[in-house]
């Protein structure tokens, strides 16, 4: 194993090893108390060690956590490297680029019981199909995707900026009209990393090369 | 539509089946529009929500809006449809034809976000299912936290409600509306535009007529509104031989014209 | 191993074990999520068990986090049936009678510091305009509070309460959303007796009443 120098004020590795459970415990430690996720770079800075320590032990809590027997190259035994081979009733999840604990879907209709707050209503088609000429468009005025839905949008984008879905992302330079993107809370909601994941739309959209500069001429 | 329901089928003398399917074919080129009898379609699906309506299906208006927003470009698809087809001899036949596929193409763009909408819409059902751990701090935690610097008076303050009270102004998109469609076009502005045209000078040619317009859009627009002058039997054609100039006849003569008594069909802006 | 006849729309003893991890993943999952700790009543009537059942669940959950190897009679294989030697991040405590998920104390200054850096000792201006909502519209709801600031306020509003600032105020018998009022601290850090002493507000400004209307439509 190799042993990063820390910085003097920093906790740093090998103090942290001298605890019970060590870094990888320290991470869950911190893991318990964030109340959203948590990039590898924070989790390093935080704990002072090195990002590609912390993204190791990340890993192996996931795995420990979904149940594979783990045989981290540093352990003598194995069998108690961790999580033995059932599954726990939590996972360890990398949404939006942080990394956090939830349930496991398995148990949603249990877990939701006890928990009411943060249960969303499901969004209305209207609200769906806007959120989506949102989320591809981005960062996009509400009268184009007014243009594209055929409809008026702005009670919707109402809403959805107020369920937290999107955003302002300020005024488009030559219209001055107001610019809307997706946050991070919508990428969490979705369970991605990026807008990047999002299923390709092209190939729904057959034979549109000049739909954007159709567009764009219009101004919309 | 969602698979739980049955959602709406068209009867036609040439086909029969549901509205997803009819517009599949569509835009795959297996039916023409032009064969489509829109109005009868229009007329089912008319009869179709209200029976929705009765069984309480809280569905009928998404599905009805949907319909709407489909129904009006399938119109316009249509209309542009019935230009001539032949040779492309000019810049100006290569606009309208460019105004057809784009209208087609705006079809399209649409079903394929309602489609990917759907795919969001199972993935935010499924990532509901989990729920992230969410907690209040620990108290020994929250005591740590430096003290809070508070310096708002309770005049401050209240100004503060004020603020976050006050319904918010208009955004910008809201002034600048006209502008950022390319100027919205009215089917019914360009059908007044045309009409007086037509009083002052008859006969005059489609080509003459959109001489000055400055967009697509507008050429369109004029074209929709003859279609429209033409049912409420304001005007007629002829044209000499196919692919010819078309001349336009005022019919309606001296009687009190309106571009208002024109149908509703077109109030929705291109 | 006893069985109980749950009752039908419970999901019930057998039907957990079914699940990945079995019953004890499901009071696992539970935990992980609860932000009150819970009694083991609660636990056993939300998951269909036994009180019995779920203290043994309970006990043994705690032996596994604390690291100790667990031998449950009813397991072949003790090497397998949970956490092994080492111990979590985390630790299962019961306090007055509720259990919930702590980090482990051992790890209190790590997480200390990593929870305060970054904090200001100011509110930000979404927290304050926040705030001034739930102190001139109180007893209120979330989702309201949303409606009025026209963005989500979740992280807000617990950021607030965090801060002692607001305090749960019962829930809307009509919606059975969670109602917020401002706190005795409040009142103290504003340095006036009651909120009747707060300044009065323009009488044009829209009350819920308005709020209410538009918000019913958007079908929030």
């Amino acid at each position: 194993m190799t042993r990063e120098a820390p910085e003097a004020t920093q906790p740093g590795e090998e103090d942290l090893e001298n605890l019970p459970g060590g870094a990888k415990a320290a991470v869950e430690a911190v893991l318990m108390v964030i109340d959203q996720p948590a990039t590898e770079e924070e989790l390093a800075a935080g704990l002072g060690l090195t990002v590609e320590k912390v993204s190791g032990l990340l890993a192996e809590l996931q795995r420990e956590y979904s149940g594979y027997t783990v045989k981290a190259p540093d352990m003598d035994q194995a069998s108690h490297a961790g999580f033995g081979s059932s599954p726990r009733g939590f996972e360890l999840r990398n949404i939006a680029g942080g990394w956090r604990i939830y349930s496991r879907t398995d148990f949603a209709d249990i877990v939701g019981k006890y928990v009411l707050e943060g249960q969303t209503a499901r969004l209305t088609q209207a609200a769906l199909e806007t959120l989506a000429v949102i989320a591809y468009r981005q960062p996009v005025s509400r009268a184009r995707v007014s243009a594209i839905r055929g409809v008026n949008v702005d009670s919707v984008v109402r809403t959805l900026a107020q369920r937290g879905l999107i955003e302002d992302s300020g005024t488009d330079p030559e219209s001055g009209a107001m610019l809307y993107r997706t946050t991070s809370y919508f990428l969490e909601r979705m369970g991605i990393g990026s807008v990047a994941e999002l299923p390709q739309l092209s190939p729904h959209l057959p034979g549109l090369d000049g739909i954007a500069e159709y567009y764009d001429a219009e101004g919309i | 539509m969602a698979e739980s329901k049955p959602g709406f089928e068209v009867r036609l003398a040439n086909f029969t089946g549901p509205f997803d399917l009819l517009l599949g074919l569509i835009a795959k080129h297996q039916l023409d529009i032009t064969e489509v009898a829109l109005a009868t379609v229009t007329d089912e699906f008319i009869k179709y929500i209200r029976n929705l309506q009765k069984l309480g299906g809280e569905w009928a208006l998404d599905e009805a809006s949907e319909f709407l927003v489909i129904a009006a470009t399938l119109l316009d698809i249509k209309a542009a449809r019935l230009l001539p087809a032949g040779e492309v001899e000019d810049d100006e036949d290569m606009a309208l034809l460019e105004a057809r596929d784009l209208l087609f193409a705006r079809l399209l763009q649409y079903k394929a976000f309602k489609h990917v909408a759907g795919l969001l819409g199972e993935s935010l059902h499924q990532e509901a299912m989990r729920f992230p751990r969410q907690v209040a701090l620990e108290e020994h935690f929250a005591a740590m936290l430096p003290e809070l610097v508070w310096k708002h008076t309770p005049e401050q303050f209240a100004a503060l409600a004020e603020t976050a009270l006050r319904p918010k102004a208009p955004k910008p998109t809201e002034v600048g509306l006209a502008h950022l469609h390319g100027g919205n076009v009215s089917v019914k502005e360009q059908a007044e535009i045309i009409g007086l045209r037509l009083q002052r000078e008859s006969p005059l040619t489609f080509r003459a007529m959109i001489a000055d317009a400055e967009s697509t859009l507008v050429v369109v627009a004029r074209f929709l509104a003859l279609l429209e002058l033409f049912r409420d039997k304001a005007v007629s054609f002829d044209q000499l031989s196919p692919l010819a100039d078309l001349a336009v006849h005022w019919t309606a003569g001296g009687r009190q014209w309106s571009a208002d008594n024109l149908s509703e069909e077109f109030e929705e802006q291109l």
